[in-house]
């Protein structure tokens, strides 16, 4: 039978490991059946598997498996595409500013998913106030015009389209100022693990596969389907974003790849309940599943 | 008591609580008789026959109708349907199942009515008058045994009203129906009915039975004693009112 | 009495849905994440009341400041439409335009053209496009509705046309404009709403807020106190237009 | 003549516009992520036709579907409230609960109440949802404002319900009905679009995942094309139910 | 020459293509007459009065009107507002500016037409012909120099009538006004007119002078010689037709 995979945008190259499994065929070796179904902006991925309506889909940060355990959701976090959070904010060529404690009192452009999440930490580690907050609707324009803004993003997209516009943005990326978070997870609902222990297996280990693939090998097998999936999307764009990928470390090194660590989840977990980001009282060890694939979760 | 078709016993009714209009009418009304209803404008006359018609429920009293269709009943205003065509204005009653006439019967109304050419119109692109024919073929078309006409000819020139009521005159021979109508002109009060009612301070004042010699032509009615002694009649009760 | 009838039942009907609800939800074991039951919602909303309260106060300013635009902007338009063919042939398409064009396409342009530091004008603007497009769709069949008799009775008092506006297109069209003012006062609500969620800023934080960030933490039952909110303030514009409609038409007929 | 000049001159007024605008795009040098010229909107119209066609052919079938339930259900609504003022008190209120509440906070159920596969289906009921209730209102408004001699008529021949309805009550509320077409007629596009940004999986390709991305990766003469789409599309319907208005009402007056 | 207040000259008028209402009609109206105007019911008398008040306009010809303030016009129906009680919709040639009678006045009129207690009512509330006579008493207090009735009076019982007949002509022996009404009352006509004109096939067939001995008390003048042959004249231009 086949496995719906629901991810958090349409297909990019955030999304490139999965694709490549698809298109070389790991998925397939490992006699899964897989569709990627791309989301968008009001995809509400926690929520549709909260209610079992999704099995298994991509959590966007670390938030999203922390609010649905806490909302008493049994979920599984499996996997994390990227070690560091792609999440940034960009500011404008010749702003003064370099880094983010200089960013008190200017507008911010954040889109509603980031406020949910990033925002309350951001507030107590850099001092910002809800005042600064404009939304991010996808599109760049208000910010391009306005001077001494600042856009939140994706470190792999929103720059390129800056650049588009004639901008190369000043980029800051939220985990070198040491946000604590993974991205591009994988998670799972529990009961549908129980059951398919085996088959999630197999595509944790097809998608790895296609990560490393993807990153280190020859990206143009997936890029083929995202650019079938997403008219929009370009040769350049995706190249521009593997490089950043790669130049980042964003995906971490080649052989750890996929992996996560108990201690980065409790830290993730102390720092961000203690700033009220999260509900108390929760057990992030439950999120995560040991020995799913030997090693992927470590100490 | 038979023949009597609509009985009225102790009719009271008000819109409102200060004004009443009618206060304890009684009246009976025998089949096959044609009434003519008169009486000061706002005494009544159209509330009256909306009673009988069962559009307005009495305060107190009732109204009893031995007959198995509903009347015709042509209203003060032509009440027509504004998006529908004279000949479809005409076929309503037939369309709803009320009457049954047949496509030959419904344009020999429309003949009789002089609205020939005028089928295919659109009430706003009718006269006054041709409104309110259009309004009588459609409750002739229903060949009802009780016929409440609210003043149907008083928009009409008088040789067409004089034709009107000879039409009215020979259907009513011939189908017996019984009529109540409302109008204020004596002299049509005097020529058509049986018995001239006048109704008063929401009571039947006075009804008059009225003579006729029927096999007399028309115009020769009209010029006749018993016509002239049936106006007078008549409006000696009106100014009693 | 009828009035009175008239606001039991919707009570009732209410009342016994929530019931429903409730026991439907602890019954089948409804997830409340899904669907909380109204017990918790109700909680929800009154451990958070101030927040609530604020956020509501937001909404609503922004809700009636885009309904009165909105429905002036209406009015204003169809008369214009009502007095010049010309000028409706060549301006309604624009009209048109603007109600299909998504909001969240505009809100940017909006952003930008009020300027960022003016999130409640965006909002207003944003709120008022979603709500004044069937004012002045109806406000158009209302005027065209006018009786010709009492038109050619204004033309021969030689009534100016602000006369035969307040006294004659006005009453006239009113039936038309109270359907419609039910329409866009639910609409203006939603419109608000929806700017906040596309252009809101953090300063005033409207409902929209309260549901967008209780439902990215799978507060179920905090977003349901949100849209509850949402509901009453809805049904409370629906029925004051509602009752407006009963008074002005009631000696019509 | 009348509908030629009807014709003409929307046309020569949006054409204006389109050369007003391609001419202070280029002289106030605006930014094309800002605002795009017109002649470049239709180069991405034309390069990507084929990808425009089927978002455009996806976007329309759900739009009618929308549409053609909307007019169903809200006449039948309406009809129903008019039966019963009971019926009507009791359910009028759940009508305007499900106006006012925003479409993101539904969304997810309606999608998962369908089944998260039927992703058309969501948005059919998500862009019903948008355009229903204009119907709804109106058609009430429409059937409220029979004539009651007419009215009378129909009581005295002993009409049934539906006889009531398709003789009189239909043709009395159409006038009310036509305007409230034009209404939802672009609520229901709309409202599509919106669905597609909230439940439509990236798979599904109508016009707002065209508008959207384009949007997000700053290709914007590739957005407004799809809004120039919508803007046709949302002008198509509400011509046609102009024309529809023209032939109906043409007898009235 | 000077007296004249209306010329209508070779004036044609039609609806559509195929019926031609009007065909080069011309008539000379003085000033300070009270014409009846007759014809078969569609025959285009409304329409006349719509051309003469400039409701409508003629296809060919032209129509000329000497006169500083709008004419007052009943229109067949009553075409009263129906969200304005009884008295707002009589004042309203006074709200409007066409008029400026005093609210004495305006009670006054309200008095003269029988509608007492009825000020605060609205239309729906009114029987027929208390309708037509808000109707009616919105016109007079326009005191217009020029008065076209369509037939005001038909809805009225026949007391009314004739009340309300000899408040025209008491009216106009005051103010001095020019006044066309149409009526299907030959009677009316020949009590009230100057002169009897008759409309046939589009064009004015006759215009017959009618003598009057306005000295008499009313009721002597409606069973006088005069009268009895103004009316058989009249009958007999209409049989003509
Ligand atoms: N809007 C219209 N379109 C076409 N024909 C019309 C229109 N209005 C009136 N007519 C026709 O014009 C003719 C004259 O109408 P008009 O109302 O002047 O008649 P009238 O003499 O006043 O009749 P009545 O005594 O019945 O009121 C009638 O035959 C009528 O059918
Ligand atoms: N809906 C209503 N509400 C209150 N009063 C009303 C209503 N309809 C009619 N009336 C009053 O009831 C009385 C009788 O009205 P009705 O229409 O029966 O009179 P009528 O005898 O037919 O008069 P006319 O000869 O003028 O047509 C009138 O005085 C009228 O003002
Ligand atoms: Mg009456
Ligand atoms: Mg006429």
């Amino acid at each position: 039978d086949g496995i719906t995979f629901a991810t958090d945008w349409k297909a990019q190259a955030e999304h490139g490991g999965f694709y490549q499994a698809l298109a070389n065929g790991y998925y397939q070796a490992e006699g899964l059946k897989v569709t990627i179904r791309p989301g968008g902006p009001g995809s509400d991925n926690p929520r549709l598997l909260a209610a079992g309506a999704l099995d298994i889909a991509i959590a966007s940060n670390s938030f999203q498996p922390i609010n649905m355990l806490s909302a008493g959701v049994d979920v599984k976090v499996v996997m994390a595409s990227f070690q560091k959070d792609p999440q940034i904010l960009m500011l404008h060529p010749d702003d003064p500013a370099d880094s983010f404690d200089q960013l008190q009192g200017r507008p911010i452009f954040i889109s509603d998913a980031a406020i949910a999440a990033f925002w309350p930490w951001m507030k107590s580690k850099f001092g910002y106030k809800d005042q600064q907050i404009r939304k991010y609707t996808y599109s760049l324009a208000p910010w391009l015009v306005n001077k001494g803004t600042v856009q939140e993003g994706y470190v792999s997209s929103e720059p390129f389209s800056a650049r588009q516009a004639g901008i190369t943005p000043k980029v800051l990326l939220f985990a070198d100022a040491g946000y604590p978070g993974y991205s591009g997870m994988v998670m799972v609902n529990n009961s549908y693990l129980k059951d398919n222990r085996q088959t999630v297996t197999a595509f944790v280990r097809a998608s790895i596969k296609g990560w490393i693939d993807y990153l280190y090998g020859d990206p143009a097998p997936a890029n083929k389907l995202i650019l079938h999936d997403n008219p929009e999307m370009t040769p350049e764009l995706l190249s521009f974003a593997i490089n950043e990928i790669r130049s980042r470390g964003i995906a971490g090194d080649k052989e750890t790849l996929g992996s996560m660590s108990v201690t980065r989840w409790e830290t993730f977990y102390k720092e961000m309940s203690n700033l009220g980001a999260v509900e108390k009282g929760v057990n992030v060890n439950n999120l995560l599943v040991p020995d799913l694939v030997p090693g992927l979760i470590h100490d | 008591m038979t023949n009597q078709s609509i009985t009225l016993k102790d009719l009271s009714f008000a819109y409102d609580d200060i004004h009443p209009i009618l206060t304890g009418l009684s009246w009976d009304i025998q089949k096959g008789h044609i009434y003519s209803l008169l009486g000061k404008s706002g005494c009544g006359k159209s509330t009256l026959l909306r009673l009988i018609a069962g559009l307005e429920t009495p305060d107190k009293g009732s109204v009893d109708i031995q007959t198995n269709t509903p009347p015709a009943f042509v209203f003060q205003e032509p009440a027509l349907l504004p998006w529908a065509s004279v000949y479809h204005n005409i076929k309503l009653p037939v369309s709803l199942g009320a009457a049954s006439a047949s496509t030959a019967e419904i344009e020999s109304y429309i003949s009789l009515l002089g609205l020939d050419g005028l089928e295919d119109r659109y009430p706003a692109q009718l006269s006054g008058g041709q409104k309110m024919r259009v309004s009588i073929a459609r409750a002739l078309t229903q060949k009802a045994e009780i016929l409440l006409l609210d003043e149907p000819f008083a928009a009409l020139d008088e040789p067409l009203r004089f034709e009107l009521n000879d039409l009215l005159l020979s259907l009513q021979d011939r189908l017996k129906m019984t009529v109540i109508f409302v109008t204020h002109s004596v002299y049509e009060a005097a020529y058509l009915a049986d018995a001239a009612v006048v109704l008063n301070m929401g009571k039947l004042q006075s009804i008059l039975p009225l003579d006729h010699n029927r096999s007399l032509p028309s115009s020769k009615q009209r010029s006749s004693h018993q016509f002239a002694d049936n106006a007078a009649r008549i409006f000696r009760a009106l100014e009693e009112a | 009495m009828i009035m009175r009838k008239a606001l039991a039942l919707p009570l009732v009907s209410i009342l016994s849905l929530i019931i429903l609800w409730e026991l439907s939800v602890d019954y089948f074991d409804v997830p409340k994440f899904l669907l909380p039951a109204p017990s918790l919602i109700l909680c929800a909303l009154i451990d958070n009341q101030e927040l609530f309260l604020q956020s509501t106060i937001n909404t609503l300013t922004i809700t009636i400041s885009a309904l009165l635009a909105a429905l002036f902007s209406g009015i204003f338009l169809a008369l214009c439409f009502s007095l010049s063919r010309t000028f409706e042939a060549a301006f309604y398409p624009l009209a048109v335009i603007l109600q299909v064009t998504p909001i969240v396409a505009v809100a940017p342009l909006v952003l930008i053209w009020v300027g960022i530091d003016n999130v409640n004008r965006a909002l207003i603007i944003i709120a008022w496009l979603a709500a004044f497009f069937p004012i002045l769709s109806n406000m158009s069949a209302g005027l065209k509705s006018v009786d010709r008799t009492l038109n050619d009775l204004f033309k021969l008092y030689g009534a100016s046309n602000w006369q035969r506006f307040h006294l004659l297109l006005w009453p006239t069209a009113m039936p038309y404009l109270l359907a419609s003012l039910k329409v866009s006062g639910g609409l203006a609500l939603i419109g608000t709403v929806v700017a906040e969620f596309v252009a809101g800023s953090g300063g005033a934080q409207g409902l929209a807020w309260r549901i967008l960030e209780a439902g990215n933490r799978l507060q179920t039952e905090k977003m349901f106190a949100g849209l509850l909110l949402l509901a009453i303030i809805g049904m409370i514009i629906f029925y004051a237009f509602s009752l407006l409609e009963y008074r002005l038409l009631k000696y019509r007929r």
